[in-house]
């Protein structure tokens, strides 16, 4: 987590610390694992009032972050998030208000008021389901039809795809790309749970069979939503890798804490050198992991032409990094740490399940070699 | 142990294998491609069910003269060497078996009580388990003791014949659907902690016993911890001398580490020539790659090959710890390099898979289950670097009993137990 | 190395030991770095005395085991060669010597008398240079002209090389494989010695630029070598993992008497739990990397089926965690271990150059995955 | 320090960003392509000229009014902040400057002299370092201490005014070509081991002092040992006070690994947004992999995304401790975390060159030196991790100061130096 806070930033920060904390302990989360959203109702709209929704949202649209930069204040949520191993569409419907913000036009207003109000839900679909589609294949289609358009294609996993009151999805048009924003009612829409490892978050399987949209279901340019589009995964991944690092942060002080109390053969187990090596290891993978979350944050502040190489790199290394520490944390633990009853799988889950979606470290790690090989093409080009 | 005796007159192993093959033939169901072995997540009344099965199955084996290959004829067993079981673990493949005995009954329950019980304790428990009747647990790890094997805390206190224990053990695989509890606890407070400890078995289902299930993070329930008040047990069922515990329980823990390669066990052989538990090493990981659309990436294809080499590493490590020690060529402490092998090359294969199944094993649909379960093997990956003593110990006992490096500073050595110090922690142990 | 010897056995290794023991310890070995041969005359055919060069060899030709097993036996050397990172052809000549002695005939005897003998160094000419090789991959060509073949291709990298008085090349010949035996001297053949990392073992290229050979230079059935090379590329892997445990094994024993020497914080360095948890996973690669090499020398001897299977395996294993547990006692020895005066470096090289040649561990576990798919498939085709 | 002070009459960075890139056009030779820092295995004459070279380099800076940024005017520094540091650096891309004297010379010892010297030993010191005239080199290192900085057994006797040093210092960087070495020399063996140092400075060309060159494995001879005897140091020479010289190590240390982040070195920065030493991970890998005809591979593309990563996570951590440190939110203990990154991830990358240039890097040609020398920065791969305090080192640091756990067991902790226990070990040390 970012290390100078304005004061604004502390009190989101700790009014959304002291509710989770109120809300949803952990004796509560693993109550919720049956409870086919992960939260009771009216824990999101009370959170929305705290702004976990609308700090991507621009004022005219109702929205408004508490400094400048509202992906950094909603970083701090999602770290926090993480800490908590807290439930709820943060990132999902976080994502979406904020394309339509940007979008603008008045055929938003009314849905980023609910969704800024905690009233609605929507769901980022962007990922499709492997083998076809593999990371950033974009396998759906939406083609003009008449004055309408038809979607199809199957989004998968959709993050709380089946607590969403609206879609935006990402479809394939001609050579291009563009996105819908789709009412989950809509005829041809087909929401199928899925299982996961997190106890509390929620994923679904969408899938769009000849869905008819009005024209005005269009979100920006028709065919030429790319750069919008790797602005939202962007986006994306800053919110959950904010969260993975929460959630390491958190696993790693109960096992700190864990090695100072418990005694083997007569002496705390923080006295042993070769778990404290391997604590010096995992701090120095906490600390680097929390500086590239940060530096994602602020790249996609400052320098957007830098956003993705970061965004990639942060999750390219928490996601590596951030299930082993988990898993070390696990060891450390002993069997208690695989029980249920304890609280370290919580934290566990949420980083194993961040690793794997929006795409795992392996797929960011490619991704930064196209794109170390693109500027050496591009230097060699100018030389 | 009968192994290491061949009398003149034994059946030649070849004729040997000819007869199992045939009785297994006539007898024993076939394994069948749904047959799952070990633990798993079975609602409780299947997972009586499949106990009450696998006694049936010891009975069967006992009934045919072919339980207890390698424990002495005069407690039911067969008297067979080595090579006889290694021949009918290769008739067995394919076939059911009971399982459950195998592992803790047979090793180290039994083993433990052929080498040090008294007589008439091993002619009043060895028959009644190779006939699958009896079911043991081991009453070892303590909550609180974490790997400290030997910092157990549930006393045992002498009452005329009897002995009065109390205290809490945890991490019995089973405990709610077995018989017998082979029992370590301390019976002298006031020497250092290995000089006051004595071993008993005792009846798991009676009244000073209460028996809680601890729910892991996968949903499995089969673990226990009980509670043990004014539990009575009579001086007849003491293992070994008074206060001489830890001599029984340093051989309990080698019997546990071998349980790969002990003669007393059974372990059906696959085709590529090692025991199942070692399976083929990529094998289930290339359908994975497949199912996840990865057959032709070259990443997923080393993965593959990595497994493979990782599978055939530990077969191979194993064998030769095996040998050394079968050949008296190097101590008893080499099975810590098994053990440690273990931890490691199943953790990574644990992670392999999660990474080859990518997001389908953080979010599957209900009929892909066998994708969703690499994710839920992700979660308890450590399961194999914990239970059975942590790899943590492993390495210790490498470093210290085979290298002969200095061994690491106990605050509680030469301490009498009641003042050493145990920390604020409470919870489960750090040994599963 | 394997566990039980027999005495013939015990003696090939007890005066292999001591000639290495006496003719090149490592202070000579320091010195040999820059002779073009890494040996002094003379060293190599009282070697071959002791029996280095004869053990493929069948009676017939001059050769002969100690027990029946002569991979097994010439393993036992290896091992040697690598607990004293000695010099010479070890690998490269008993490959040709093998594969000569297997194609058997009148022209061979003398031939294989001069290489028994170590008049004579004979170079495998298997491997080819990346990238167009790859591994594996053989683009020489040999063609019949005439009565004669013209060969043409490039070799690299070929141990001793340079040394080599006789070539074994493998060739591409239409559909399948032929193996010529090239006398170094002939027309059309450039030898140009490489620089390696290795101190005393010595590599070059050799190219073959239409040289033309007789009908009776050609090894086995022309065209039909595959089995045949195969069966080659087992033993030199068998030859190369031996010798890389050996390396292995000395430089852990090294290093553990370095540990028990060593003095910091007025305690011996084997006293620090962080050191002995790492001594202990060198001891566990170290322990199966044992047991590896010797299964593949057994399986080389009792399962041709599973040979090449084990020979991979072993490679890939030895290959990836031989080089680790190396740097990993260069790290524990301090300074002092990145020295050229103390032997360690000695170790490190043999290991690093083992793992790079005949096929990285990648190459290796790729090699694996294929042989798994193939026995699914096959597994597939019975059901 | 300079960096902290900031007068209000202060050039502004604007300003002094153009002047400082004017001046640089006009007067600092540019690197060119073939430019190489850091220690090479250059001939012996070819590395005194560039110790020439660099001395002029330096000088011209000095003669420029730009040497010693950060360092205060009244000893011949600037008197400018960190800010212009920064600014400095970004404009210094693409041009040669004096690579040797920014470590030791400047930061450590240097910085020690600032911060512990007395006006009259910086006066006679820090200018001539800054005009190019004194190279100096750390005394610090001793065979058979390793990692135990403070168990020196270099001995310093009082005799009148002046000090007699015996003793031996290795691991010493090009001291056949520095003139000035700062020395941590035992005064007292009565008192435990960090209690009986004192810290000295001398010339390294006298009559007492033997250097010798040790050679590395890959042929370098930039490393020395000295040998002292009868060394005559007089005690206006001495920095600190007697016996408080693990004081001044202290912070020595700390400068030391405080290297990449300090105001007081140069260090040109690259585009990519980092420092120079941070390059651009991949981009050197990537090449590699299309000279081994890899570009297509995923395998090795992946290798090449991976060194990308862990070079912008090197980058950001240090950037993050030291914001950390700067706003005091942190321990200066935290760049023990740099530290450790640093040599886990030099390591790493070294080792994935080696993978991609495969059997070219273990065998090669005399044209293709650039693979080649892939294979003999994977045989020194250690040295990141060994050189400037081990990765060991900063992993005690980090759990014991960071973490605040239990400190290891020093079994010379409290005792006479004199009767502390030092092994049979010879040789050098285990700190390169």
């Amino acid at each position: 987590m970012k290390l100078d806070l304005t004061a604004d930033q502390e009190l989101l920060l700790d009014t959304t610390r002291r509710y989770l904390a109120d809300v949803v302990p952990t004796a509560v989360l693993r109550k919720l694992r049956d409870d086919p959203d992960g939260y009771e109702p009216g824990y999101w709209s009370t959170g929305a009032e705290l702004g976990w929704t609308s700090l991507l949202v621009a004022e005219e649209h109702g929205g408004g972050s508490v400094s400048d930069d509202g992906l950094g204040d909603l970083a701090l949520v999602a770290h926090e998030f993480g800490r908590a191993a807290a439930p709820g569409p943060l990132l999902t419907t976080n994502v979406v208000a904020g394309a339509l913000s940007r979008a603008g036009g008045d055929a938003v207003a009314e849905t980023l008021g609910a969704l800024c109000a905690g009233e609605s839900v929507a769901a980022w679909c962007w990922s499709e389901p492997r083998p076809k589609g593999g990371f950033g294949g974009i396998e759906a289609v939406a083609e003009p039809a008449g004055g309408d358009w038809v979607l199809s294609g199957v989004k998968s996993p959709v993050e709380h795809g089946a607590q969403a009151d609206l879609f935006l999805v990402t479809a394939r048009s001609g050579d291009g790309l563009v996105q819908l924003l789709v009412p989950a009612a809509s005829a041809g829409v087909t929401v199928t749970p899925l299982k996961t490892l997190d106890v509390t978050r929620r994923f679904a399987r969408v899938a769009f069979d000849a869905v008819r949209l009005p024209a005005a279901a269009v979100v920006g340019e028709p065919g030429g939503a790319a750069a919008e589009v790797e602005r939202q995964l962007v986006e994306a991944l800053v919110i959950q890798t904010a969260e993975m690092v929460g959630a390491l942060d958190k696993a790693f002080e109960l096992t700190v804490a864990w090695a100072n109390d418990r005694y083997s053969f007569g002496r705390p187990l923080a006295s042993y050198q070769a778990l404290k090596h391997r604590f010096a290891d995992m701090k120095m993978w906490l600390e680097a992991s929390h500086a590239l979350a940060d530096a994602a944050a602020v790249a996609a502040r400052d320098e957007p032409a830098r956003a993705g190489e970061l965004a990639s790199v942060a999750k390219a290394y928490v996601g590596h990094y951030g299930p082993e520490l988990c898993q070390d944390c696990v060891q450390l633990h002993g069997g208690i740490g695989l029980t249920f009853e304890h609280d370290l799988h919580l934290y566990l889950r949420r980083v194993a399940v961040g690793a794997a979606l929006l795409g795992t470290p392996r797929d960011h790690r490619l991704r930064l070699a196209d794109l170390v090989e693109r500027r050496r093409d591009e230097r060699k080009a100018e030389a | 142990m009968s192994a290491d005796v061949k009398p003149v007159d034994i059946e030649p192993v070849e004729e040997f294998r000819l007869r199992a093959r045939r009785w297994l033939r006539e007898n024993m169901p076939l394994a069948g491609p749904g047959y799952r072995r070990g633990l798993t997540t079975l609602p409780d009344e299947e997972e009586l069910a499949e106990v009450a099965e696998e006694r049936r199955l010891q009975r069967l084996l006992w009934d045919g003269g072919f339980a207890g290959l390698c424990f002495p004829t005069e407690y039911g067993g067969q008297g067979l060497t080595q090579a006889h079981a290694d021949a009918f673990n290769k008739e067995l493949a394919g076939y059911r078996y009971p399982f459950r005995f195998q592992i803790p009954t047979i090793v180290p329950c039994a083993a433990v009580l052929l080498e040090f019980g008294t007589h008439e304790q091993k002619l009043a428990h060895i028959p009644a388990i190779l006939r699958g009747d009896e079911l043991w647990m081991q009453f070892l790890s303590e909550p609180g003791a974490g790997s400290d094997l030997a910092g157990s805390r549930t006393s045992a206190v002498r009452q005329g014949d009897d002995w009065v224990l109390n205290g809490s053990k945890i991490w019995t695989t089973g405990a709610w659907w077995s018989d017998w509890g082979l029992c370590l606890a301390r019976t002298n407070w006031d020497v250092p902690k290995h000089r006051g400890l004595s071993v008993f078995m005792l009846p798991i289902h009676q009244p000073g016993i209460e028996i809680s299930r601890i729910e892991m993070l996968n949903g499995s329930k089969e673990f226990c911890q009980e509670f043990l008040t004014d539990v009575v047990v009579p001086d007849s069922d003491r293992i070994g001398a008074v206060d001489d515990g830890w001599t029984v329980a340093t051989r309990w823990l080698f019997h546990e580490r071998s349980i790969h390669s002990s003669p007393l066990t059974l372990r059906p052989a696959v085709a590529s020539g090692g025991h199942e538990s070692y399976g083929e090493g990529g094998a289930s990981l290339l359908e994975l790659a497949e199912v996840a659309g990865r057959l032709d990436d070259p990443g997923a294809r080393e993965l593959v090959g990595e497994a493979h080499v990782l599978k055939a590493a530990q077969r191979e490590l194993d064998r030769r710890v095996q040998a050394t020690i079968a050949g008296r060529k190097g101590s008893d402490q080499l099975v810590s390099l098994s053990r440690l092998m273990q931890g490691v090359v199943s953790t990574r294969l644990t992670t392999i898979g999660y990474e080859l199944a990518g997001a389908d094993a953080a979010a599957w649909a209900d009929d892909d289950e066998a994708v969703g379960a690499r994710g839920v093997n992700y979660l308890t990956r450590q399961v194999a670097c914990v239970g059975g003593g942590t790899t943590e110990m492993a390495r210790n006992a490498i470093a210290e009993r085979v290298l002969g490096m200095p061994r690491e500073l106990a605050l509680d050595r030469g301490v009498p137990f009641r003042e050493v110090r145990s920390g604020s922690a409470g919870g489960a142990a750090a040994r599963g």
